[in-house]
């Protein structure tokens, strides 16, 4: 974990609606972990007190790079960063994905939204390739699929509207593909986008009696362990639950771990 | 001469006037590898109980215009879970450690005051009589004068160590509760807490945090904060730490002035997390540019 | 069908719930040119005494994060001068028109509520208990419970105009003096005032303001006034016209949410002459987009 | 007075430290008079309420000019805007400089820092010409002096170090001027700048029982005369003092209704 003036070295539009952000972080992109994030303090974000977490898409010589979608201020003033400017980040922060895979294990990524980023980064650094499902809401909502095909993995799209693979849930190509045999041994899923997305994957993971890495996406002040706005529920050996705070012993939990009551979760 | 930013305050000698808010910097290891604890004025620790306390639902925080609300509900290892886990830790570095400690009767907040008094390493308790953010009684201590009596004359009377308590932003009384603190012995006062707010979100129509209300802290709440010192500061001889929405020298040099002898750097941590030893090294620079040798010479010189 | 913003505030029929807020928008010709009066739910004009005041010393106001604190010191034309040069003004358009009056003792707020009550075209009077920049005993008012229902009692027994006590941001009490508005007859409550602040000049080390202290208003404060308007909603029956930090419709919204009946637009002003308008035609299109008929449907439908 | 949604034609350096910007402004600019101002929204000024007051330098053709210096958060952000950006101004507010001098005078303006700015569009509309003073610490601060020449008026410099013209306040040269015949007339001050200034001005016209037309500068919250924040004191006629809003009556007032009493006014 380090505190680091990055330097921008590019920003642009990226394709449905996210922007790349490359920084020159040389102290923090060597450390980085697939699924670890980092918090950026966005420049003349004026009137605000947060930084904003973003999961690590890159990293490698030094270079960090983030795809973010602009969804409300912050990241709308990001937008206006420049190449050449400097960008205090602080990172990598968090436990990210496990990296060694029990032998016989099929990594099975399911993104939505930004989790593609996050679990690129997971695809690359894996020892063995498998499948990646990723849903979204239309076409242009789909991220990175030539990326992942370039490592040799697989892709299956599912859109709501059915304009680009599956029309349906993401749920129902992965459906398919167990029911098709899976590959070649057990999956092992890796999760990163919306709350309902990795509830869903958790439960399909319970339910073959398989493990599922889920990604938890909360709101976050320090990014650090230190404020406790972040924190989620873990089981606890006598059968209730325990918080842990995803920016620190996540964002990245077993589902096993994690204590599910819908109704007190964040929406 | 480099400015001597050297203070002594309720008999403890600090390196510098800047403290990290209780809250706000965890226990100690949280920011550890970032910044050098030793260098900071005071580690004020977040709010201990008795007992471990598993604080409020989420969503505990939301950002609002130039602050935030805050509704983390106290949640704390407990006063043997912190003697356990963090003090050993705390005690590696060369800085006085303040344990904000709450309780839900006049009893806990005697009881844990109690326990960590048996402890070594621990400088100074700070009292939270004004929190916000619990339901059973603490937030009642802080506005209702009785209540706020009785949890100070109940730790008073269990312990040695400097008592120092956390005054809520009550913008009406604030000099009433700082002279019957320090009628019932407190030794400093610490100005202010997070003011009671809310947010609703628009599209389910709740409330944005799970405790529905929270504390507001940050930019927003400095020129009420300067304010309730300056109000606290004619009133009382006991020194006051300032504190709300300090993020810069000049932030904090305003408390200086109107009257405060320390100050606390809260929510500018998650931006900044050496916003502390930020604000030191500018006070020191402002002291030396209006030629005052001792941060002790800036207390208090408001001009009216 | 477009929703319905019209609502009925203490017998007075408003075209829609959204005022200007006293102090911010002069008393009628200064903003003519740019807005049409008459589209504003309610004009409420800045405070009246019964003679003329001169008000505070310069600087009176002064720019903060997210907020202007301002201590103009209630500076008026007094009765006579308001009813000779600016009612008459008022009454071209087809608004009502709300005066708020302040006193600096009960017997002045007594005085200038008889004399504006025999005055044709005033719809209702805004009792300003709560101004924090006057020093002869307005101040006190606010927070002080006993002056705070002698100051309604009196200026009840004086006039048949509906009376709008305008409550003191006191974050620990509003409930309990909400209630004592209630039981003393008021017809409904404006809620909040501008809360006490101050800020500092670090190079002549004097406040900002000549009055030292003055009053936040602006986004700063909005979660602090949305909080209050929801601990005074739940506390009383009469409706409650809510203000504090409100730019857009959303920033209203949320004010209808926690139990507001109608909302009033202060600082706003200075940025937006228009804001007031843009408020009105954002909530419907709000209530539109929620499927609600009327702004009425919207008033205390928060879910916790 | 109108509120115009403005487009910035041009925004650039102008030397001296100042920035000029050029406004679209078709409602606004064919009713200023020297003297007054404009309110603008600075874009993107997150975290301040307020608008901006700046004089206007030029006028004509639906073009505004403004010319500022940026001395603080909201001049900074201003200068980031950039041409075809919409700009929101209130305008033309206050009451300027009275345009018609009785027979005999010799129109004399004396400006500090942006003051030259605002007397700029005064030395254009004023029915003759005369003599300028301009005031201020070294020679790139001084402003506009070619302009004013190319209206035929006489420029006399002062700077604090002498780096142009003579060494010294601007009262040096003014007080030489006037010892040495002062032109054709009586002269008719006309003054922008500093507070210090204009009382400097303002007295030296009472000695010599001239009129002194002052443009006072002071705080401002609604710039329309609803909020009291601006207030000057203006004598009364029973020797008291009358408040006076210096955006609505003001900012110009004639040196003789002023109130001076130092203590009490603004720094
Ligand atoms: C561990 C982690 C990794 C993330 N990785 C990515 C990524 O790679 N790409 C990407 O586009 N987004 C990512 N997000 C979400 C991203 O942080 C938010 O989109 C962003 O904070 C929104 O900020 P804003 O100011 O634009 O939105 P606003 O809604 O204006 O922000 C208001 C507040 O809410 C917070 N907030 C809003 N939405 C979210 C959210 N979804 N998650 C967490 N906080 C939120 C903001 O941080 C801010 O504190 C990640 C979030 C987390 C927790
Ligand atoms: C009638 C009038 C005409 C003006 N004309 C010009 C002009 O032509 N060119 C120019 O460069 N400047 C002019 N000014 C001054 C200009 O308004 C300030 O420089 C500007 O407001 C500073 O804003 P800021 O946010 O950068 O400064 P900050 O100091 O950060 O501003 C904080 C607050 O103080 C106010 N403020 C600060 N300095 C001044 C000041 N000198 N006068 C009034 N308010 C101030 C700001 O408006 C804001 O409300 C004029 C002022 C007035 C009253
Ligand atoms: C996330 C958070 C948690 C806090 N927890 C505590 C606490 O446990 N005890 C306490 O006395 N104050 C607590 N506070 C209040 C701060 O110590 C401080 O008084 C307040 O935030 C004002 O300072 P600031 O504006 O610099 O943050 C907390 C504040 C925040 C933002
Ligand atoms: C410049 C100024 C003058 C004000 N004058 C008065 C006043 O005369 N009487 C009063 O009751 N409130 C006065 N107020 C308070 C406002 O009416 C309002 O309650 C407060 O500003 C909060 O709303 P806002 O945040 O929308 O401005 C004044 C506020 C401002 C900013
Ligand atoms: S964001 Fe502060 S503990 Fe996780
Ligand atoms: S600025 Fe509001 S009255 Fe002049």
């Amino acid at each position: 974990m380090q505190l680091e003036t990055a330097t921008i070295l590019e920003h642009r539009d990226y394709g449905a609606g996210y922007r790349l952000l490359r920084l020159a972080a040389p102290q923090i992109a060597p450390q980085v972990q697939p699924g670890q994030f980092v918090h950026l303090r966005v420049p003349r974000l004026e009137g605000c007190v947060l930084r904003r977490p973003f999961s690590v898409y890159k990293a490698a010589d030094g270079v960090l790079e983030v795809l973010y979608k602009a969804i409300g201020r912050g990241t709308a003033v990001l937008g206006a960063a420049l190449a050449g400017e400097k960008i205090s980040a602080l990172g990598p922060l968090g436990h990210g994905f496990p990296l060694d895979l029990p032998a016989g294990r099929v990594p099975v990524l399911v993104a939505g939204g930004y989790g593609m980023a996050a679990l690129y980064l997971l695809a690359k650094r894996l020892p063995l390739t498998g499948v990646v499902f990723v849903g979204g809401r239309s076409a242009p909502d789909i991220l990175c699929v030539e990326e992942f095909e370039k490592l040799g993995w697989k892709v299956r799209i599912a859109t709501e509207d059915g304009s680009r693979g599956v029309c349906g849930l993401v749920t129902g190509p992965l459906e398919a593909w167990l029911a098709e045999g899976r590959g070649q041994g057990m999956p092992e899923f890796f999760a990163c986008g919306p709350n309902g997305l990795l509830e869903v994957v958790g439960q399909r993971a319970l339910a073959g009696d398989w493990r599922a890495w889920l990604s938890v996406d909360r709101h976050m002040c320090c990014g650090v362990g230190a404020c406790l706005t972040c924190v989620v529920k873990l089981k606890d050996s006598d059968g209730a639950w325990v918080w842990a705070r995803s920016c620190k012993e996540g964002p990245v939990f077993e589902c096993r771990q994690i204590h599910w009551d819908r109704a007190e979760e964040e929406a | 001469m480099t400015p001597d930013l050297s203070i002594t305050l309720a008999g403890i000698r600090l390196k510098n006037p800047v403290m990290v808010a209780s809250g706000t910097f965890g226990y100690g290891p949280e920011y550890a590898d970032l910044v050098d604890l030793s260098q900071l004025g005071a580690m004020v620790v977040k709010g201990i109980s008795l007992e471990p306390w598993r604080g409020n639902q989420t969503p505990r925080t939301v950002e609002v215009a130039s602050g935030l609300i805050n509704a983390i509900g106290l949640q704390n290892p407990g006063a043997e879970g912190f003697l356990q886990t963090y003090l050993p830790f705390l005690r590696q570095f060369d800085v006085p450690v303040i344990v904000n400690i709450w309780g839900r009767t006049v009893e806990e907040y005697a009881a844990v005051a109690a326990r960590l008094s048996a402890a070594e390493g621990i400088a100074a308790l700070e009292l939270n009589v004004s929190c916000p953010n619990i339901k059973e009684g603490s937030k009642s201590f802080g506005s209702n004068a009785d209540m706020f009596k009785r949890v100070i004359a109940a730790t008073r009377a269990v312990t040695k160590l400097p008592l120092i308590p956390k005054l809520a932003p009550d913008v009406f009384r604030v000099a009433e509760f700082a002279r019957q603190a320090e009628a019932e012995g407190a030794d400093a006062l610490a100005i202010t807490n997070s003011v009671p707010a809310m947010a609703v979100d628009l599209e389910t129509r709740r409330p944005k945090l799970a405790n529905i209300t929270g504390g507001l802290s940050g930019p927003a709440i400095k020129p009420i904060a300067v304010r309730l010192v300056w109000e606290a500061a004619k009133a009382v001889k006991i020194p006051i730490i300032g504190m709300g929405g300090i993020y810069t020298a000049a932030d904090a040099a305003e408390f200086f002035i109107v009257g405060a002898s320390a100050v606390a750097v809260g929510t500018a941590n998650f931006m900044e997390p050496a916003a502390a030893l930020q604000v030191a090294a500018g006070l020191r620079d402002y002291l030396a540019r209006h030629q005052l040798g001792s941060i002790r010479d800036l207390v208090g010189t408001l001009t009216c």
